[in-house]
């Protein structure tokens, strides 16, 4: 192992071995110093991953500093750097405590650490693989609310189903192709059929982890279960995850033409089903929920482009939704305190009361509802831009007008958030760490909505 | 000619700053309210700064002609994206326009009891938003601003509006969004449009009139601008948030959303929409021509039938901006200049109607025809500003709003007399209520509660600011139609 | 090789058809359910194994391997939770753990 | 001094004094904006007869540019000539002593500031309207006098009959006032110039059918100003105004705008004679219906409008009938005696309290020995008596009618006649209720002696107004001498034996209307006080109520207007438009609700839709590839 490649593997290694830390000497230390290990390991490898040039590993096969890990390893870390400092607060309050919890947040950075960097299919199914075991396990740590099990249980078996789709596409791939290696995979015409076959059970089993309909299901029940931290983490980083498993093996196999028809199915649903099912949504998280299957149907059709404008798009959206959707239940949870606070009504006159807080809520719902100067708006702009030029122009205006109409469950939020009063006390003041991830990604969506270049150009070259 | 101030960007960055001194200043009311208003007037003498210099400058390298200011920075370089921004005559009248609503707003908001600091602060960042609308060159600059300015909107009528603001305040903003977002897809569709056909992938508007699209598909393009603009005219059928929206806005939200964010509707299409798509604008012009005068027509009768004064003007504003539409469907340099004035003559007119509404609701708590009579014997002075502006309103001569109705429709009559025919008939029912508007409020017996406060000097200041200005465009509007000449030569001659 | 690749192939879809069809079936018990995945990660890791003998490699039955690994650990996981869920509910039926929905 | 300075500050004088009165009159002594008022007004006349005696010829003085907008220049320009000379002279003179009267007569009124501002800038937008060289302009005279009118109809505004009747006016000029703008409209689209003096002279260039079609938007221009059937309703409500309002605004100045505005335009328009046909129809049938409405009124203030509503037919009957000089000859005349006769009745109506029923009135002519030889001389200007102005002037426009002879023209001077006859009949009527009888009494005196005084110099120039343009065999008319120069201004070129006979005719039927009068109401007074207790007779009450026209307007246009306004509204804007959309919403959300219940809860569902979907995109794929 020369220098190089240690200093390429040194997020991964940096994440793995503070998972291991947090798990092995957690009982000694205060919750508080977990936090704070987590947060810094977090951002040493995402600080790490982004100023490291891309370079391949020899020593272990099936990895390689890619491009792509370059942008997504700072991303996902900053998604759970952002997820420990929510957690922190949240988990006091709700008494969640020991070390797995923080422990299995960096365990599943460390495994989506492995995903870009992965050159194989099977180090790509173990990654995405351990990514969701990690979320099993978070989704149903609130031992508190019967919720919580009951959404650990729904995501379990459901993700199992889909793990043996995705495993089995994989398996038709491997014996319609004839190996797992990515850069040799090659479509072999005389195996057309089982390579397509493959690709369709594939693309279910991501369908089921980009919560695309009909396989959406499970995600308002688990949001609404699974702790908001976790919800923020889940629904940002585990999404932007598949996203980027797809896209490193369209990168590598060009999609068959047979795909696209499925894939556009899959998209249009997502779009419309997503946004229609939150419209009427009394539940934050849950309608939250639809808002991520229809934004997740935006990507897909990004995705369906094939194009690199389509990728970039993809990639760009993925960080933006990061930092929305962090930003929206970061807020859910900094409010959250006795009990979770999920129905629409319990934010009413927030804005005003917990000014902050409120004002970041507000900003994701803006963001998410693709409003400029917001991210959300660069976003939305990149994905109809790439359909448009990769010619999905039905799709493109299905998807606009659906858009459109989502605005309505946003703005609810807003209204409730301003333009309703309230009777209820104001909510207890926020903490340092929750205020610090709050503020982090509420400047991201600002940022990125008035001057995007820069990670505009990150996107770019993590495609080369 | 680009001068050593960058006042353009100023323009847009000056209200921005002023919103967020005004909001960290929000604990004293007090403090904020007089920040607003010096942040205003700083605004207004910024916007007039461009009267003093040289407009007929020549030609500089790289300026499209005909803007007299300049400014081309890098923004997004992926897509080609440019903060542009450029003034011709067309942009300086709006932006004067902006800068003085916005100082009359407020005043007008001087009173307004809760967060008043948020209030103001969310108004001047709507200024920006509308201030960087007038000047942009940049369709995706432009476009950005368009949504923007919904943002403050939202809020203002939101969280101080009356009656059912929120619903008021999301029917507003989703039937905006619907329409806008359709033309970002128009925008960027011409923008592939116009790489395929160039190479070079840019956004500047300029450079996009000259892309050959194709009849059929310019047709849907222009189509969807034109849903755009027409929601935010708004037009008919397309105006069911309007009277809801302007009712339960707060003064100064009404009044921003009367006098300007309309405007920015009719200058988009003037600007935008129809010099980019020459070929579909004409082929839609019957179409325009048919809601335009319907809509002069068909508002004027329904706002007849309105108690409330507010739903009135509503009704009556978008009856007047049906000139603005005709003018445009015309596209005759003398229709498009009168359709310029009364965008102008509209938001100080209804503008003023909308102020002094305010002023009555605020003194008998009652928007309510009823609920009025007689206010000429109790507050003559306020009588006497309502009768003017409803005057003004009715397109009696001497006053604004007859000057650009008149150029209107002579422009419009040697294109399409039956047209114009259509919209001298609305001006007999414009007649039928306002003067029934006048009548239950001013005339009659006196009723409950007897006795009103007269208008204060702050009020006072702002009805004599806005009369000087009706009547001075009444009777001579040569230098603001001067200022339309040039840019609407070049624009019509595309 | 004896066994044509196409056999295995049919086989292994039959089998993760029929665990499919178990998972779907036996939802009044997640035991049962679990039977399924099981199922079908067999008829995955068949699939694995044909392809490997057909191409003559053995990176599918090192796929394989690492699945039976991940479907223990699956598995653990599950009963873990399994055993959670029945301390509350007293039932594994999972038609009783629907709180959550619309 | 230029006639350029004259002519600014005729219009200044007034408008600065009523910009005054209407800014800070309120603050100022009373005394101080009467005098403000009076002296802007006879400021006017005196820059007005100035200059009249440096009258040269006919001159355009541009001052200033309106606005302008590429090819649509509109410059206030004005036009100086005889008409417009003829027209500001006696403005300014009528307008001086109505100002000077209302002093008195508004001596009690709280409003006077607001009262002399309207009045002031009535009179500069009446006199703007006259002198006015572009199209423009004389609309904005002519909107001037009408938002004047609605205001001054509507002073006692507390009374919400007075309010009504200013809108009803307003209103309705304003349908006319729009034919007038598409009439500019269309004049700019043909010729490029909306100038008076350009436009006529290139009137000739277009065809007649044209030249028709605006002759008679002009003409319904006229019909809404000059209340002309069928727009001439608004005219008798519009008395309830202060009466030395109805003298200056609804007798002398403002209602005969549209005769102008037709002899304005006149050497255009008559190129084409059936334009000419429809105006003199119009004016003779409308002189027929006030003259006969006017024979039933109790109002006195009705009556006069209603004979202002007749006499104006008559000049309309004269700019139709080829006669401009004729038709402008009874405008200055009737200005005279119609203001002398609503003075008067104004005098009548302070002393008598406000009491305006002629029924209950009776014997003024002992206490108000002044006023009766006043309102007499009007009345007999009116009644067109021999030697009167008015006899000569309405006879110069019957003359015109008979002399263009063919059978319509004809008719409508057997119109005319008959019209002449019921004119007298009823304004003797009115004198013989009036001042007739013994039982006399006056409430009050105060300010009267002015008051009265001001009729004086006006029935002297009614009495005697006929020297303005003699007949010709009197020798040559002054005014025929003025107009010679301009179209239509020509005398008529009848025999003196003609004229003579004519005259004759015409004086004997306003002797047989006194004759007819006197029978009926001086000598049989008593009885008809006795009748006017009872209900009256079906035809009474179709003349008194104005031939029904009010009630037919009613069924025809108010109450379907605001009865279609409510259901546009309620039905169509909220009902059809806003309820859809509201309904689509409404469908959409609960789509997503439905949509929203696949998520049941269970996990075997969403394994059976997961599972599902695999199966289409595997059969879908299995299609495609096999």
């Amino acid at each position: 192992m020369t220098l190089t490649e240690l200093y390429c593997l040194l997020p991964i290694v940096i994440t793995g071995c503070a998972a291991l830390f947090v798990l092995l000497c957690g009982p000694l230390l205060l919750s508080s110093s977990l936090t704070a290990i987590g947060v810094t390991a977090s951002a040493a490898a995402g600080i790490w991953a982004a100023f490291t040039a891309p370079a391949p590993i020899q020593c272990i096969p099936g990895l390689a500093f890619t491009p792509l890990a370059q942008l997504l390893i700072p991303l996902f870390s900053f998604a759970a750097a952002l997820t420990l400092l929510l957690s922190h607060g949240y988990n006091e309050r709700r008494i969640l405590k020991g070390e797995e919890y923080p422990a299995t947040v960096l365990f599943a950075l460390f495994a989506m650490c492995v995903l870009p960097c992965a050159t194989n299919m099977l180090i790509l199914f173990l990654a995405l693989e351990s990514v969701s075991f990690a979320f099993y396990i978070l989704v149903s740590m609130d031992l508190n609310r019967a919720e919580s099990g009951e959404a650990g249980l729904k995501y379990l078996l459901m993700g199992a189903v889909a793990a043996a789709f995705t495993a089995f596409g994989f398996a038709l791939i491997f014996t319609g192709s004839g190996t797992l290696a990515l850069s040799a995979a090659l479509a072999r015409p005389e195996n057309r059929a089982i390579i397509s076959a493959g690709w369709g059970v594939l693309i279910l089993g991501m369908a089921f982890k980009l919560s695309l309909v009909p396989a959406h299901l499970w995600t308002p029940d688990v949001y609404q279960g699974a702790p908001s931290p976790v919800a923020a983490f889940l629904s940002t980083s585990s999404k932007v995850a598949a996203a980027a498993l797809l896209l490193i093996l369209l990168g590598h196999f060009p999609p068959m033409a047979e795909l696209r028809a499925p894939l556009a199915a899959l998209s249009v649903l997502s779009m419309v089903l997503g946004n229609l099912a939150a419209l009427r949504q009394t539940n934050i998280k849950r309608m939250l929920a639809y808002s991520s299957v229809a934004h997740m149907g935006y990507l897909a059709l990004a995705l369906l482009t094939g194009s690199r404008d389509g990728y970039a798009a993809v990639l760009l959206y993925g960080a933006i939704y990061t930092a929305m959707n962090l930003a929206a239940f970061g807020a859910i949870s900094s409010l959250s305190f006795e009990e979770e606070r999920e129905q629409i009504t319990d934010f009413t006159g927030i804005g005003f009361t917990a000014p902050v807080r409120g004002g970041v809520l507000a900003l994701a719902m803006i963001s998410l509802a693709g409003i400029p100067p917001t991210a959300g708006f660069i976003g939305k702009f990149f994905i109809f831009y790439s359909a448009l030029k990769g010619g999905l122009i039905a799709l493109a205006i299905v998807g606009i007008l659906s858009a459109a109409a989502s605005a309505y469950f946003y703005l609810r939020v807003v209204a409730q958030l301003y333009m309703h009063r309230s009777e209820a006390p104001a909510p207890k003041p926020v903490g340092f760490a929750e205020g610090l991830a709050l503020c982090a990604a509420s400047a991201c969506i600002l940022i990125i909505g008035v001057y995007p270049g820069p990670l505009l150009e990150m996107v770019e070259t993590a495609l080369r | 000619m680009t001068s050593l101030i960058p006042i353009l960007s100023l323009l847009i960055f000056l209200p921005l700053v002023g919103a967020l001194l005004v909001f960290a200043l929000r604990q004293s009311a007090s403090a904020a309210r007089w920040l607003a208003l010096a942040f205003g007037a700083a605004e207004f003498v910024l916007a007039c700064a461009p009267l003093a210099i040289d407009r007929q400058g020549t030609a500089q390298v790289g300026v499209p002609t005909g803007f007299f200011l300049y400014q081309d920075h890098g923004w997004i370089d992926r897509f080609g994206i440019r903060f542009t921004l450029g003034m011709d005559g067309i942009s300086l009248v709006m932006v004067i326009l902006t800068a003085f609503i916005t100082i009359v707003a407020i005043i007008a908001s001087w009173k307004v009891k809760e967060r008043q600091g948020l209030y103001l602060s969310l108004l001047l960042a709507l200024q920006g938003a509308v201030q960087g609308l007038f000047l942009s060159l940049d369709l995706f600059l432009f476009y950005l601003f368009w949504e923007a300015m919904l943002i403050p909107m939202l809020f203002l009528i939101g969280v101080w509006g009356t009656g059912r603001p929120v619903y008021s305040t999301i029917k507003f903003f989703l039937y905006t969004f619907v329409g806008s977002l359709l033309m970002l897809l128009a925008i960027i569709a011409l923008y592939l449009m116009h790489g395929a056909q160039t190479g070079s992938y840019t956004f500047a508007l300029p450079a996009l009139m000259h892309t050959t699209v194709p009849y059929q598909l310019g047709l849907w393009l222009f189509g969807a601008f034109l849903l755009s603009f027409a929601i935010k005219f708004p037009l008919f059928p397309l105006h069911t948030w309007q009277p809801d929206a302007y009712c339960d806005a707060p003064v100064a939200g009404t009044l921003m959303l009367a006098s300007l964010l309309s405007k920015t509707a009719a200058y988009g299409l003037i600007r935008i929409a129809y010099p980019l798509f020459p070929e579909a604008s004409r082929a839609l012009t019957p179409l325009v021509y048919v809601v335009a005068v319907l809509g002069i027509c068909y508002f004027a009768w329904v706002a007849f039938a309105q108690r409330d004064m507010k739903r009135m003007l509503a009704y009556s504003s978008v009856s007047h901006m049906g000139f603005v539409a005709l003018g445009i469907a015309a596209w005759s340099p003398v229709a498009v200049s009168g359709a310029l004035m009364q965008m102008v003559n509209h938001a100080i007119t209804t503008g003023a109607l909308f102020v002094m509404v305010g002023m009555l609701d605020e003194r008998a708590e009652s928007r309510d025809l009823s609920d009025f009579g007689g206010v000429w014997g109790k507050v003559p002075v306020l009588a006497f500003f309502f009768l003017i502006f409803n005057m003004a309103s009715a397109g009696v001569p001497g006053l604004n709003n007859f000057v650009s109705e008149l150029i209107v429709l002579v422009g419009v009559f040697k294109v399409a007399p039956a047209a114009a025919l259509g919209a001298f008939l609305g001006s007999v029912l414009t007649l039928i209520y306002t003067v029934r508007l006048v009548q239950e409020v001013l005339f009659g017996k006196e009723s409950k509660p007897t006795v009103l406060a007269e208008v204060s000097l702050r009020e006072g200041s702002v009805l004599v600011l806005l009369a000087v200005v009706v009547v001075y465009l009444g009777v001579h509007p040569g230098p603001v139609l001067d200022l339309f000449k040039a840019p609407l030569e070049l624009l019509l001659n595309k | 090789m004896s066994v044509p690749l196409s056999h295995i192939l049919i086989v292994a879809s039959l089998m993760f058809a029929m665990g499919l069809g178990c998972v779907i079936a036996w939802r009044a018990n997640v035991i049962m359910m679990l039977i399924g995945i099981e199922i079908m990660l067999n008829a995955v890791m068949l699939t694995f194994v044909g392809g490997s003998a057909h191409w003559g490699i053995a990176d599918g039955q090192l796929f394989s391997l690492m699945l039976m690994a991940l479907t223990s650990a699956e598995v653990s996981l599950a009963l873990a939770m399994v055993v959670y869920l029945h301390r509350r509910k007293q039932t594994v039926n999972t038609d009783r753990f629907d709180s959550m929905k619309g | 001094m230029m006639p350029a300075t004259y002519l600014t500050l005729m219009l200044l004088f007034p408008l600065l004094g009523g910009l005054t009165c209407a800014i800070a009159g309120r603050k100022l002594p009373r005394v101080l904006v009467e005098s403000l008022a009076c002296g802007a007004v006879f400021g006017s006349f005196v820059c007005a007869l100035l200059t009249a005696l440096s009258y040269t010829a006919p001159t355009v003085v541009t001052l200033a540019e309106w606005f302008a907008s590429f090819d649509l220049v509109i410059p206030i320009s004005l036009y100086l000539d005889p008409l417009s000379l003829s027209l500001s002279v006696m403005i300014g003179f009528v307008c001086g002593l109505i100002h000077l009267y209302s002093v008195f007569y508004m001596r009690e009124d709280e409003d006077y500031a607001r009262y002399f501002a309207l009045l002031n800038i009535f009179v500069f937008a009446m006199l703007t309207l006259v002198l006015a060289e572009s199209l423009p302009l004389l609309y904005l005279g002519w909107e001037g006098v009408g938002f004047c009118s609605y205001l001054l109809i509507g002073f006692w505004y507390r009374d919400t009959n007075n309010a009504d009747a200013g809108r009803k006016a307003f209103i309705t000029t304003r349908i006319g006032d729009t034919a007038f703008m598409i009439a500019l409209a269309w004049l700019f689209q043909l010729f490029g110039t909306l100038s008076v003096t350009k436009l006529n002279g290139m009137g000739f260039l277009m065809p007649v059918s044209v030249l028709t079609a605006l002759g008679i938007l002009f003409l319904i221009a006229a019909m809404g100003k000059s209340a002309q059937v069928p727009l001439m309703v608004w005219l008798p409500d519009a008395m309830a105004g202060p009466t030395p309002v109805s003298a200056m605004i609804h007798a002398a100045t403002m209602v005969t705008a549209g005769v102008y505005l037709l002899a304005r335009m006149y050497p255009m328009i008559s190129a084409s004679q059936t334009a000419l046909a429809a105006i003199a129809v119009t004016g003779a049938v409308t002189a027929f219906y006030g003259a006969t409405c006017a024979l039933a009124q109790r109002d006195l203030k009705r009556v006069l409008a209603y004979s202002t509503i007749s006499q104006i037919g008559y000049m309309m009957l004269g700019v139709g009938a080829e006669a401009v000089t004729a038709a402008t000859f009874h405008l200055l005349v009737h200005a005279f005696f119609k203001a002398l006769l609503f003075l008067g009745a104004g005098c009548i109506i302070a002393a008598m309290h406000h009491e305006q029923d002629i029924f209950k009135m009776g014997g003024l002519r002992r206490t108000l020995p002044l006023t009766f030889w006043s309102f007499l001389a009007g009345a007999a200007c009116l009644a067109g008596l021999p030697f009167t102005g008015g006899f000569f002037s309405k006879d110069s426009i019957l003359m015109a009618v008979w002399h263009k002879g063919g059978a319509l023209y004809q008719s409508l001077y057997l119109l005319g006649l008959l019209t002449a006859l019921i004119t007298a009949f009823y304004s003797f009527r009115l004198v013989f209720l009036v001042f007739g009888g013994g039982n006399g009494h006056v409430h009050r005196t105060t300010g009267l002696g002015v008051m009265q005084a001001v009729l004086i110099p006006l029935a002297i120039l009614g009495l005697f107004g006929g020297v303005l343009n003699l007949p010709g065999y009197m020798g040559e008319g002054l005014l025929t001498r003025l107009f010679v120069a301009i179209p239509g201004g020509g005398a008529v070129e009848a025999t003196h034996e003609q004229e003579i006979v004519m005259q004759a005719v015409a004086g004997a039927l306003a002797l047989a209307g006194l004759a007819a009068a006197w029978l009926r109401y001086g000598k049989g007074r008593a009885h008809r006080m006795q009748e006017a207790q009872s209900p009256p007779s079906p035809l009474i009450s179709f003349l008194a109520n104005g031939w029904y026209f009010d009630a037919l307007y009613n069924v025809l246009f108010i109450r379907p207007y605001r009865a279609l306004a409510g259901i546009l509204w309620e039905r169509m804007d909220k009902g059809v438009i806003d309820d859809s959309l509201d309904g689509l919403g409404k469908g959409i959300g609960s789509v997503g609700q439905r949509l929203g219940r696949w998520s049941t809860g269970r996990v075997a569902v969403y394994l059976i839709s997961f599972a599902a979907g695999g199966a289409l995109i595997l059969c879908y794929l299995a299609w495609l590839v096999l």
